[in-house]
């Protein structure tokens, strides 16, 4: 089953005529010379918010804390969850309200404090009561943590909580050294300390963060870098000429448009299928948006029906996303096997809106944030519904205005996606649920609320992935939400090998080293 | 002398202006530059005109003819959408046109106004509105434009406002200093020694004669507002697709600055001529009504 | 004199008064932004707080003025980095650029300006002249980016973009900086270019370079008088020009990824950084006021009859 | 032998508008240690003249014709690099804006002193020592601190005197003074015409002085030549002009001035006006170009150009119909 | 003088603020300082000066185109000093302005018949054949061909110009004309042709005027009477002949016997007058005298003492001397104590 789900991303991402299914680690097809130390200068799409895993919120940030923050877990290339600082997997109790984890014994943070039950009581401690942490709401079941003994704590839930250990292989499982935190409070962000391969060095505000290779790493045989710098470079363009031109020696996030002449030109890339999904965001509060489609699931169908996915694929992306219509990914553990989506269609679509009695065309404002791969999206989804009778209008508005709309339930239609989760609970609970911060469509149905609340008190993965199912299947009636693609991401290399480039797109550099 | 005078007696007048843009029109025709500038700047605006019913649609993608070079079929080749790029400059001109023209009218209704009533009265007017004038010259016009743009949103009427907002400023100072030195012209004082009214002096006495700097600083201010505009849509706050801009268009080319440069190319072509078209008609016109050689 | 230095100073707090209320006219909250995707509202709430978001916008103001009048301009929101340090940290990448490209535009402007008016109705006249047109009539960021595909992309002799500290290569840093300068450079040796050429022909018909001619001095001679008396333009130019410079150094920076003020002030309005957005843009109006408060004073050493008392402009 | 002998000299500019023929054909000749007014309304060429025998015009849309000798040499032969050497130290200018001509940047003393260093080869010092004597002599009081004065500290008639001490610095040859005091209030005037008389009396300058101001003409000139229409049409020694005006634009002219006709005051005041209007420089037809506005005109004027007669020792006069005996 | 005369001025002053209110270095420039004037209905007041004399100031505060700072202007009886540009709207009927620049005197967009008629529209005269007539007339009278009446000021000769700001000026009958410079920056045959039309025109229309003039022989052809300025202040008046005939103030001397002559053999037979030094400038405040730093024969009590403008030897003829007295009549400049000052000895 398991096995099945991660083929199926492989071959998905293989069919994309490119290089290795994300592989640990990559295998550098070029037989170059290994080179001793040095610093691997990896280019990042947009600079990271603070350092801090308490706050922090970026995707960009999650990249730079596998340099220097190492988590309780970590994912492997099925999303499934595997041990970093804890000894073992988390061992859950029957009635699913205690979790013992058992911890690393013997290892130090970056500045030599000891690593043990404690700091992660502090860190645990911090996440749940700072009143500017994000990651109150991932730990919302954690009611209290408990030091069992130095390797041994306990956490007490309020309610079982089965996406837990996904949290814990996230921001919120990484650990801060408690003299650091003692130093810095609020500002520890400033100058970071955790358990990693690497130790902060120092921060240029607009430009990058240097880190250099850590003393006291428990793994520090294995780190061959002498340190690791990224770059804030927006433009993928440049990201791709400094590739090139071996300015930088690994870039994310690269166009898919790039990545033909980039492996022309002697540049590796590694490709994954991101765990995040781009769609459409419907209105389907007729109280909020005047277009008919608040109303009419008939015609969020219709809608749905006149947009080819793959022309889309193959138009705006060359061919390097993957077209779905469900949120979880095609490499996640939980998602269903059946899933059947509803294709394009085109004399479908124009009979349903015909047949919906409105007046034709049917006028739907789609917001789109103002950036050029959504506009772009955005005009190739006009031409396509407007060809079976709708009226798209398209309304660019720089991305934190936009998200404020989409808030504000101002908007028939947005586009917008979803940076995805290890936990299936995290790419639909809130999003999906009724009263959810993150529920733009203002979707409300009880059963939705049920499955997903349910799906996540459930610990086993069959029943799971079943209640998963049956929450997908209700949402597609419904229709609040037409799911487009996953994205693929692209991370170029360029005289460098040994990069960990998973499942959930996050490059790894532990284990680099440069070549020449 | 007053022998010839005799002839005319008793005929009453009715007075027949005399056309004095013949001479105008005359010298201008004589420079070579100039009139390349007025060409490029009429061809371009027929090309606005005309383009969008003569060529095909600008917003027909055809998803089996991406990115092609320029051919036959497609003058310009085509984008990242299979659209025609010819056709899309085209519709693309009436927007750098129109931001460009009407945002300048704008600055100058305004500005006009403003600048001529501080000239003309000064005191305590003058100064509160200096020092206005003054704050909103300190920002750069970018970051003005660019602010202004992200607080009203994206969309053509608001990079109208905001790029003749922050041509106000400029047109104040140009207003109001014509406004003070043709004040101090004698014309003037002989018609406050008629009994003329303020509103009269000012409108009928010294604004037809700071036309020519009117003229002028439009010929500057229109290129630089649609080089303004581009900008604006370069960063993403300028007007919405489908309508095509050449800033946008450039937005795009960017990602496929390696595969496509022809795509950069021809819309950042466009603006420049546009922009050398009006800049060439300034330089003419300046010549044309610099009072120093009109005398 | 004085009354020049009140005006610019009232000028300034206006201006902080106008980026102020600006920057809280922007759409968009910045509490959202920092709350990222999942935006908890409790967690909204505590950062709004945490920043004194929250308060009404004229206490705000004064605190926020009373802070910066001491040299504190708050914490930057994204990572409460100070702002003076955020600062200090990018100035002297824009002024490098900036400088650099004053240096390109004084250096192409000024001398194709002179030959120009000198040799009027030559082919160096011509050239220049076609130069200055087109200069004027080309956006900053299609220069860079067809300096990017031609010499990074195609002839692959220059990096496309980044930024290297001086201190730490300066051999680097200034190739890196060749492209961006040129580019930012050219706009303003345009502009220049034209005013020196008017300026210089103005004063190249003045009577008293007549009046050099009839005492028999050579043409270099004449068109130093002249150019002693045109200057004055040239630097007022330069001055008004600054402001021109600082919004091509925006988008300069932005297409050659340069991390200096022009990007940081974009970077900071995409997330709502209020704290930087106003330091950095008061800073920027702040330069050019100074700078043209500079030009004020330049004119009473290059131009004996002005008066400051008088004010330019 | 003259020391400045000016033969059909012929100054046509290139215009947008098509050519200007500013100066038709005038030649004259100026002796040593005499002052040779060039009269005539705005116009008629007098500046034109004075300008292009340095080859002061220097655009180069102008076509000089005719020829300048200077003590004999023929100037129209000569480089621009030897005009240099020429204007400033054998040929130099004062002109009619004091309150311009002037560079604003530099110093009087330096300006004074450029002009040493030019052609004198004096060192910086000796410059500044002389160009204090230079001023002391066109009358400046305190003239050591006036040499580190800006222009624009000076009043309009000290610095139509610095102007002075400019050209005489050099002990020129020729001095030619382009309406050098019709910017000046009568008070400074007197000073001013003052200084050339003195410099004619006890250096022996020649000057041209070009003037509309028959008043300043009757009061220094030695010669007048009237000048119309790019033309001298009449020239002769000062008292003769003013006691026997020949053409009959000299007397159209003389007949205008208030002051004369109130001399002759008897009953209601009435001034003598030329009726009509200049012709149009653009064209050189072969006729009296006064003739369209001239009283005694007949078939005559307008079938050929007169040309230059003598009608009394040294006057001349371009007429078919030359008035004779005193106005009335 | 029995009748009411046109325009009475007393003690006319006008002090321009130069310079900043913050900066400091603020100065006033007394332009006008204390002037009285008189004209009578059908006179000419010739007023002569040099420059920075004032004479403009003058003429355009009683135009009301300046608010004088202090003093009263009488128009035909009434204070015209004090009001306001809409009280003053209808009043301007009666005094009007030449200027003059002939080039920038006349609206340059507007044609010599809509310039001509403009202050008939502002005074609302006449419907539109009445007005056409009137403005044909007055050009006419100008000497002005009706040809021109559809031209641009640019397509005139400055004298053609000269003749339509007259018209203008004339058109609405005023009482009293402020000729400011009208002949001097025109060519002498022109300004002949000028100076006769100003002299037909008030012969045929009786209005009074002020001609102001730098020039001597201008002021003395057009003249009745003559009032000489200096340095803000009017240091003599008369007659034109008695002026003329007797210079009395120091100034005056010095003014007639500078001023060219267009005449040879007088003009090399007469004794120059030339005086030293400029004028000063107009910021400083002077003490006594106006004249004394330039005058020959200045004694102590000119440094200290402002002579007042006193008619000693007549009433018609004043001058503002202390040297004057009914005994000995003026002082001779030539004869003055001091050694006149020859700027380049």
């Amino acid at each position: 089953m398991l096995r099945r789900t991660l083929n199926i991303g492989c071959i998905a991402a293989a069919s994309l005529m490119l290089v290795s299914c994300a592989s640990t680690p990559s295998a550098s097809p070029s037989a170059d010379e290994v080179v001793a130390g040095g610093i691997a200068v990896v280019a990042l799409s947009d600079e990271p918010d603070t350092l801090d895993p308490t706050v922090a919120n970026t995707f960009v940030a999650r990249v730079v804390f596998t340099a220097f923050c190492e988590k309780l877990y970590d994912s492997n290339d099925s999303l499934e969850l595997v041990p970093q600082l804890a000894a073992s997997l988390p061992v859950t109790s029957a009635d699913g309200l205690t979790v013992d984890i058992a911890l690393r014994e013997g290892i130090l943070f970056n500045d030599g404090t000891p690593f043990n039950a404690d700091a992660v009581k502090i860190t645990l401690d911090r996440n749940l009561t700072l009143d500017t942490s994000s990651r109150k709401k991932e730990l919302a079941a954690l009611q209290s943590v408990e030091v069992v003994d130095e390797n041994n704590i306990r956490l007490t839930l309020s309610r079982p909580f089965s996406p837990l250990g996904a949290q814990l292989a996230d921001r919120a499982g990484a650990i801060m050294s408690p003299t650091a935190l003692e130093t810095l409070g609020l500002d520890f962000g400033t100058d970071p300390v955790c358990v990693g391969p690497f130790d902060f060095t120092d921060r240029v505000p607009g430009s990058e963060i240097n880190f250099t290779k850590s003393d006291y790493y428990y793994d520090k045989d294995l780190v061959k870098l002498d340190g690791v710098t990224y770059k804030f470079i927006t433009d993928p363009n440049i990201r791709a000429a400094n590739l090139r031109s071996s300015d930088i020696n690994v870039a994310e996030r690269l166009n898919a448009s790039d990545v033909d002449q980039l492996d022309a030109d002697g540049v590796d890339v590694l490709d994954v299928s991101a765990i995040g999904y781009q769609g459409l965001t419907i209105n389907t509060d007729p109280t909020m948006s005047s277009s008919p489609l608040a109303s009419s699931v008939e015609l969020r169908k219709a809608f749905e029906l006149s947009i080819d996915r793959d022309a889309l694929n193959t138009v705006v992306f060359a061919g390097q996303t993957t077209p779905d219509c469900v949120p979880l990914p095609k490499q996640m553990a939980f998602r269903p096997d059946d899933i059947q989506c509803t294709d394009f269609d085109s004399d479908a679509a124009r009979a349903l809106v015909e047949a919906s009695g409105e007046t034709l065309p049917i006028p739907v404002e789609l917001l789109i944030p103002a950036r050029p791969t959504d506009q772009k999206t955005a005009e190739v989804i006009q031409q396509m519904a407007n060809d079976v009778g709708f009226d798209v209008t398209i309304k660019p508005v720089e991305f934190v205005s936009a998200l404020d709309l989409g808030r504000a339930g101002d908007f028939d239609m947005f586009l917008i996606g979803w940076s995805g989760r290890m936990d299936p609970d995290g790419d639909m609970n809130d999003l999906l649920t009724t009263g959810g911060t993150n529920n733009y469509s203002q979707m409300a149905d009880s059963e939705v609320d049920f499955l997903i609340s349910e799906a996540a008190s459930v610990t086993e993965t069959d029943a799971r992935q079943d209640l998963y199912g049956q929450a997908l299947d209700r949402i597609d009636e419904i229709k609040p939400l037409i799911y487009l693609y996953h994205d693929t991401w692209f991370l170029g290399l360029a005289d460098i090998t040994g990069v960990e480039y998973s499942a959930d797109a996050i490059p790894r550099f532990k284990t680099a080293e440069l070549t020449k | 002398m007053s022998q010839k005078l005799i002839t005319a007696k008793r005929k009453t007048v009715s007075s027949i202006p005399r056309p004095r843009w013949q001479r105008v029109v005359r010298r201008f025709a004589r420079r070579p530059m100039a009139v390349t500038g007025l060409i490029l700047v009429v061809g371009f605006v027929l090309f606005a005109l005309l383009g969008p019913i003569l060529l095909s649609d600008p917003n027909q993608q055809d998803f089996a003819a991406i990115l092609q070079t320029p051919s036959l079929a497609h003058l310009l080749g085509t984008d990242d959408l299979g659209r025609d790029v010819f056709a899309r400059i085209a519709n693309g001109a009436r927007v750098s046109l129109m931001a460009g023209v009407m945002s300048t009218a704008l600055a100058l209704i305004i500005g006009i106004t403003i600048g001529l009533i501080t000239g003309f009265y000064r005191g305590w007017v003058d100064v509160i509105v200096m020092r206005i004038v003054d704050v909103m010259l300190a920002f750069p016009f970018l970051i003005f434009a660019v602010g202004l743009a992200a607080i009203l949103g994206a969309s053509l009427t608001n990079v109208i406002i905001a790029l003749a907002v922050s041509q106000v400023p400029e047109v104040i100072r140009i207003a109001r200093g014509e406004a003070m030195a043709i004040r101090e012209q004698e014309f003037v004082s002989g018609a406050v020694a008629d009994g003329a009214r303020d509103g009269t002096i000012m409108f009928r006495y010294i604004a037809p004669n700071a036309m020519g700097a009117f003229i002028v600083q439009a010929t500057v201010a229109i290129p630089a507002a649609i080089i303004g505009e581009a900008t604006l849509s370069f960063l993403g706050l300028g007007v919405q697709p489908p309508m095509s801009s050449w800033g946008i268009m450039l937005t795009s080319a960017q990602q496929y600055l390696a595969q496509a440069p022809y795509l950069a190319l021809f819309p950042g072509i466009a603006i420049a001529l546009t922009a050398l078209g009006f800049n060439l008609l300034g330089d003419g016109l300046r010549d044309v009504l610099d009072p120093k050689e009109t005398r | 004199m004085l009354q020049r230095v009140i005006t610019s100073i009232v000028t300034l707090f206006l201006a902080s008064i106008v980026v102020f209320v600006g920057v809280r006219l922007l759409p968009g909250d910045p509490a959202l932004v920092l709350a990222g995707e999942t935006a908890d509202p409790a967690v909204v709430a505590a950062i709004r707080e945490q920043f004194g978001l929250n308060q009404p916008i004229w206490i705000q103001y004064f605190n926020y003025v009373g802070q910066a009048l001491q040299g504190n301009f708050g914490v930057s929101t994204r990572d409460r980095i100070p702002v003076a340090e955020i600062l200090l940290q990018r100035l002297p990448i824009t002024l490098e650029l900036a400088g650099l490209a004053i240096l390109v535009g004084v250096l192409i402007g000024l001398t194709a300006g002179i030959v120009s008016a000198v040799k009027r109705g030559s082919f160096a006249d011509y050239a220049a002249n076609a130069f200055g047109l087109i200069g004027l009539s080309v956006p900053h960021f299609w220069l860079g980016m067809l300096a990017i595909l031609f010499f990074a992309i195609n002839l692959q002799v220059l990096p496309a973009s980044g930024y290297v500290a001086f201190t730490e290569d300066p051999g680097e840093n200034l190739r890196r900086m060749i492209l961006p300068a040129l580019v930012l450079g050219t706009g303003l040796s345009a502009v220049l270019m034209r005013q020196t050429r008017a300026a210089l022909l103005g004063q190249l018909s003045a009577d008293y370079v007549r009046t050099a001619r009839s005492k028999g001095v050579s043409r270099s001679r004449e068109v130093k008088h002249a150019l002693r008396n045109s200057l004055t333009t040239v630097v007022t130019v330069l001055g008004l020009q600054l402001g021109a410079l600082i919004g091509g150094a925006i988008i300069t920076e932005q297409i050659f990824v340069i991390p200096g003020f022009g990007k940081l002030i974009i970077d900071a309005v995409s997330a709502r950084n209020y704290p930087v957005l106003q330091g950095a843009v008061l800073v920027a109006v702040t330069g050019y006021v100074l700078v043209n408060l500079a030009v004020d004073i330049a004119y009473a050493y290059l131009n004996p009859r002005m008066r400051l008392a008088g004010g330019a402009r | 032998m003259s020391v400045l002998e000016v033969e059909h000299l012929r100054v046509e500019f290139g215009t947008e508008n098509g050519p200007v023929i500013a100066v038709k054909d005038v030649s004259f000749t100026l002796e040593k240690g005499e002052i040779l007014s060039l009269v005539g309304e705005s116009g008629c060429g007098k500046s034109t003249v004075a300008m292009s025998i340095p080859r002061l015009l220097g655009d180069s849309h102008v076509t000089l014709g005719g020829s300048v000798h200077l003590n004999g040499v023929d100037l129209s032969a000569y480089s621009e690099k030897r005009m240099q050497e020429v204007r400033g130290k054998e040929i130099s200018v004062v002109f009619q804006e004091p309150m311009t001509s002037l560079n604003p940047a530099y110093t009087v003393g330096n300006q004074i002193s450029e002009v040493l260093l030019q052609h004198e080869g004096l060192s910086r010092r000796a410059a500044l020592a002389r160009a204090v004597e230079l001023l002391e002599l066109v009358g400046i009081p305190d003239a050591q601190r006036r040499t580190a004065a800006f222009p624009h500290e000076l009043s309009g008639g000290m610095r139509q005197r610095v102007m002075i001490a400019i050209a005489v610095a050099c002990n020129p040859l020729v001095l030619i003074a382009d309406e050098p005091t019709t910017a000046l209030d009568v008070t400074i005037q007197a000073g001013v015409l003052d200084i050339f008389r003195r410099l004619r009396d006890n250096l022996g300058t020649s000057i041209v002085l070009i003037t509309h101001d028959l008043g300043v003409v009757a009061d220094i000139a030695d010669r007048v030549a009237i000048m119309y229409a790019g033309r001298i049409v009449e020239m002769a020694s000062t008292a003769e002009i003013f006691a026997a005006p020949t053409h009959p634009y000299t007397r159209g002219l003389l007949g205008a001035l208030p002051s004369r006709a109130i001399m002759q005051a008897n009953g209601r005041r009435r001034l003598t006006d030329i009726p009509g209007l200049v012709p149009s420089p653009s064209t050189d037809p072969d006729q009296c170009q006064f003739a369209p506005r001239c009283a005694s005109a007949s078939i005559e004027c307008t079938a050929a150009r007169p040309t230059a007669e003598p009608v009394a020792v040294g006057h001349t006069v371009s007429c078919y119909h030359p008035a004779v005996g005193a106005m009335l | 003088m029995s009748e009411q005369p046109v325009l009475e001025v007393s003690n006319l002053v006008k002090h321009f603020q130069s310079g900043s209110r913050l900066g400091g270095g603020r100065t006033v420039v007394r332009a006008v300082d204390g002037v009285d004037l008189t004209i009578g209905r059908g006179e000419i007041l010739g007023l002569v000066g040099e420059s920075g004399s004032g004479k403009s100031t003058v003429g355009s505060c009683i135009a009301r185109l300046t608010q004088p700072t202090s003093g009263t202007i009488r128009l035909l009886g009434r204070d015209i000093s004090t009001l306001s540009r809409r009280e003053m709207r209808p009043l301007r009927s009666e005094v009007h302005v030449v200027f003059q620049d002939p080039y920038s005197s006349l609206n340059p967009r507007m044609t010599v018949g809509q310039i001509v008629t403009e202050p008939l529209r502002q005074h609302h005269r006449g419907g539109r054949a009445e007005r056409n007539r009137i403005v044909s007339d007055m050009l006419e009278r100008t000497g002005l061909s009706l040809e021109l009446v559809g031209r641009y000021p640019h397509e005139l000769s400055g004298g053609q110009r000269q003749r339509v700001a007259l018209a203008r000026a004339l058109v609405l009958g005023p009482s009293l004309v402020i000729a400011d410079e009208p002949v001097s920056a025109l060519d002498v045959s022109v300004q002949a042709s000028i100076l006769n039309v100003i002299l037909d025109l008030q012969v045929e229309l009786g209005f009074s005027c002020l001609f102001i003039t730098h020039d001597l022989s201008v002021v003395e052809f057009i003249s009745d009477r003559i009032a000489v300025m200096y340095l803000g202040k009017i240091v003599e008046t008369a007659t034109r002949a008695e002026l003329f005939r007797d210079p009395q103030h120091p100034y005056t001397q010095a003014l007639l016997s500078a001023a060219p002559m267009a005449d040879p053999s007088s003009a090399r037979g007469r004794e120059r007058i030339i005086l030293s030094g400029d004028l000063p400038s107009p910021t400083e405040e002077i003490s006594g005298c106006p004249f004394h730093a330039r005058c020959p024969v200045a004694i102590d009590r000119c440094r200290t003492e402002v002579p007042r403008l006193l008619g000693v030897t007549s009433p018609e003829h004043q001058s503002a001397c202390h040297l004057v007295t009914a005994e000995n009549g003026a002082p001779h400049i030539k004869q003055g104590d001091k050694n006149l000052v020859h700027n380049a000895s």
